[in-house]
């Protein structure tokens, strides 16, 4: 029940994807990539499929087409989902031809069910209620789906288990080298994720000073605390974006239903863009200059804001300095 | 002067959006449902709040979404919350006041079935699943649906229900006390269906051309037609002028 | 169970605090004015005393100063709480007295215990989960604790029912005139009690326009969507704090404890900073010019974030303006 | 060389700082726990991580903070979450390695009392309650409590339990299955008490200069003492001048 974590006085937990996945991630985990079409982190699904991880069970609210890679190359034994399509295109076929010839075992949820789950792990509580919905079909399929009365009314309500994947991995835009993290845009489920999980592996698209994080904590929805690697991985989401860094290739999410449809094509994307490409630079240069300027983005600022100082000890500050 | 003429998607979704409200707040899908919001808000309902699940509350995107978690919707949106707080705090909580659910199969008392088809654990065809449509049917003020009306897409019964309708008529729903109202009109390239006094989809509108015959062709149970069955007003120019321009290349309006 | 709120497009929800008070706080209320330490919004307490309002169940976890005034002013019939001190001082003596000579009933729970409650009102629950802590003497004292049987374990969980204020005081540094709020520093409970509440009273640092709130959506905590009046109230929380505008007034806190000693001092003070004060500016005018430098900051601002815009929407923006 | 002099305060304040370890993250509370953890991290514990219930992690203040909601905890902070999040995520989940609790009595088994003195209903006292305590106390790794010792304050038996030590000894409070440890050390102005097997408050640390006798006194009931009982190391300089510049005023240290 105690989890272990690092001490933030640490040297630091800056390692390669490839070291973090070899050391962390193991046949037979309950895997989390999570991010719900944002910050999705493709690069470290990569580096899974390269090292031949095998019997994983992969959980996400949406696989996406990060789980469908992973599935087509051979490294599941389950999928935990609650919704299996790539997201305005159509099905995700390797999973659906593993399904459909019950190639592969699952677990299915609706997305608040999905989460409520990973909402009670981070939360440390064996289960979290729901309201009922009425749809008894996949509670009924679903033993994890239970009742309990409502000691106040006398009425039932939904509730399901924790979850806890044995290792979590969230790709987020900035951090610093103890793994807190500057998140935004999109948030999905990376912080219900990252509490939820035995173990995480961050990827960054910047390693920042802890003074950047510590400018604004307001914006550090994951903590050093409950990270184990931090590795820097410049592009890491592709073809998933990173709000403020590049944008969604929705070209090549269209484009993935043909691939994924034949499992030929899909064999030789892989070998030509994972099993052929050492890490994920390699990858974002074979991409090449038009795609990169296809998902250049031109800049949208926040508005700052002040923490303040008060006076005396920012004049304390001064005379000491 | 004739009607323009326009797509069956068109046609769906300028019917749709006709049922956008001046303040709603939509829970909107990509695609069709995307299109009718955002051609709402250009209309009459400029100040209709839309809602992703993805945890985006009042997005104004400035390019047609392909996913419900496209960066456009992030970009000068006016909050982003999480996706259990968008499900907790929005949906089960009651501030959503429009829902849009779609799927492969509707019956006759406004189930929705997006999970599968023959049997659960040895599908014919799997389908993508529930995502957040077992919520939103079932805790949203108004469900709306939009389908092309063919009858394998609207069976007597579906064979999983994914997201509650009236389950078996109004009366079951009601004695599930789900907080949302139900299905409250489904809009396809024929006709608009809305639920009766029971809770049974009933045949209110044709679209222009359209028999009554052509429909109940095409749904799988004896149609009640309303007493006031009327003919849906064709789709203005500007209606159409200003929802192709939402979709210029025509992705989802064929 | 349905909520009423107003439309997005409404004109603007901006209106007096004294206007605000009168049309949504209503005798016998359940009153939640939210703000852990930080954003206490002092101004409405005061509002709320001058208006008369009478049986009002206050609910908060740390009742603070802004209760024991509104308590030693007559305006409660009911306390609920997890924490009834003057933090780092000492005894709220108003609110005690009231305890100690049985003229005022009260609730109470733990920290987690109440929040749980509030979380549960903001998510529509009828309850939520909290691991029993082995301490059972309050929730022997409170029927509201209660225990369900996890049905994955069979062991028992303590539950707390939703608490759903009637009106929500919620202070914060700056939002839109729909209510739409950006919120920085301790955030404490602020965004449950505004999805809890029934109504929300929001009253702001500064009123600004939408496209600064647009610039940093994810800043926004409290949507406008909750929220039935905006009010513009600078200087709000006294002598709590605003982060980034002005300090906590920790001599203030300090001195309180020998006011509120004294149920005569105590009667001096609402009637001098109170009941002979017209408003918010009247007041932060009397504090006068030392409190004012006193309580100053110096600039603390957060690192901006980019959001990035597509760059052919972006080109698209640029040519037809 | 003699030991320089020093308060009660700073007395408990030193020995507490000592009891924190590097890496340790801490939920701290005002006052003394304060200042105990911040002159570890000056001196012996530079990487101990303090996390305020207010929901303020990896704080540095640069004052003193008089409340554990104060601005300066939240500049320079490494985040900050809402209270649910902080003893959801952090408390209940177990991140927390070492809680301060504090209050009016401390029983043999370590239980706490900060509610009231007398009937609950009828209070004699009525203290400020447990805020975070209950929880604390249940939840981290690790307990630790300051106090003075008098005799009021040490009874057998608390008059109302805001906080779980061991109850009636170890095995009832592992009969509850708490995730936290539960209390490791009492520090007083006078000694140090740990539970023993049973779980009992034990005396295993004197201060200079302090006899057996002097805290059975103040103590109400029949003290244990280890068999290895030792002195604590006085105060060094070091560690007064290092806390006395934390509290230059003497707010805390008296």
């Amino acid at each position: 029940m105690t989890r272990t974590f690092q001490t933030a006085h640490h040297a630091g937990k800056l390692t390669t994807l490839a070291q973090a996945v070899r050391r962390l991630v193991h046949d037979g985990d309950t895997l989390y990539a999570a991010g719900f079409t944002h910050l999705i982190p493709f690069a470290a699904g990569h580096e899974i499929i390269r090292q031949g991880r095998r019997d994983l069970t992969l959980a996400r609210a949406t696989p996406d087409l990060i789980y469908d890679q992973l599935i087509a190359a051979g490294c599941a034994r389950k999928v935990i989902f609650s919704y299996a399509g790539n997201p305005g295109v159509g099905s995700l076929h390797a999973l659906r031809r593993a399904i459909e010839a019950g190639h592969i075992e699952w677990e299915e949820y609706s997305h608040f069910g999905l989460i409520t789950r990973l909402a009670a792990g981070a939360a440390g509580l064996p289960f979290l209620p729901m309201n009922p919905t009425g749809a008894d079909d996949l509670p009924r399929a679903n033993p994890h789906y239970r009742s309990v009365t409502d000691p106040y009314s006398g009425r039932q309500v939904t509730v399901l288990p924790a979850l806890k994947p044995d290792v979590a991995i969230l790709h987020v835009q900035r951090a610093d080298p103890q793994g807190n993290a500057h998140l935004w845009g999109i948030v999905g489920e990376q912080k219900e994720a990252a509490f939820a999980a035995e173990r995480v592996i961050l990827t960054a698209e910047e390693i920042v000073p802890p003074e950047v994080i510590r400018s604004d904590p307001n914006r550090t929805l994951i903590p050093g605390l409950v990270v184990d690697a931090v590795c820097h991985v410049p592009h890491c989401a592709h073809p998933s974006y990173a709000q403020g860094y590049y944008d969604r290739d929705n070209d090549f999410y269209l484009g993935w239903d043909a691939i994924s449809r034949d499992p030929k094509g899909l064999a030789a994307w892989l070998e030509e863009w994972v099993f052929d490409v050492c890490d994920r630079q390699a990858y974002w240069e074979k991409l090449g200059p038009q795609v990169h300027a296809r998902l250049a983005l031109a800049p949208a600022w926040s508005e700052p804001v002040n923490y303040g100082r008060c006076s005396a000890a920012a004049e304390d500050r001064e005379a000491r300095s | 002067m004739s009607a323009p003429a326009c797509t069956p998607a068109e046609l769906m979704v300028v019917n749709a959006a006709r049922l956008l409200r001046e303040g709603d707040v939509v829970l909107v899908g990509v695609g069709l449902p995307n299109l009718a919001c955002n051609l709402a808000r250009r209309l009459h309902a400029p100040g209709l709040v839309m809602v992703y699940e993805a945890g985006v509350i009042g997005a104004q995107p400035e390019r047609l979404p392909l996913s419900i978690g496209d960066p456009c919707l992030a970009v000068g949106a006016l909050s982003i919350c999480s996706m259990y707080e968008l499900f907790a705090h929005y949906l089960q909580r009651g501030l959503i006041s429009v829902g849009f659910v779609g799927g492969a199969q509707i019956d006759r008392y406004g189930n929705l079935n997006a999970t599968v088809i023959g049997d659960y654990r040895r599908p014919k065809v799997r389908l993508p699943g529930s995502g957040g449509s077992m919520e939103i049917a079932a805790w949203a003020d108004r469900v709306y649906m939009m389908a092309p009306h063919r009858r394998r897409r609207f069976p007597a019964r579906c064979d999983f229900i994914t997201s509650a309708g009236f389950l078996d008529g109004r009366s079951s729903r009601r004695a599930r006390r789900l907080r949302g109202g139900g299905p409250a009109a489904v809009v396809t390239d024929l006709a608009l269906l809305e639920p009766d006094a029971q809770g049974e989809l009933t045949l209110v509108a044709l679209h222009p051309g359209v028999t009554i015959e052509q429909v109940q062709a095409q749904t799988g149970w004896p149609l009640q037609v309303a007493e006031d069955l009327r003919t849906t007003q064709p789709p203005t120019r500007e209606e159409l002028e200003t929802l192709r321009a939402l979709d210029p290349q025509g992705v989802y309006l064929g």
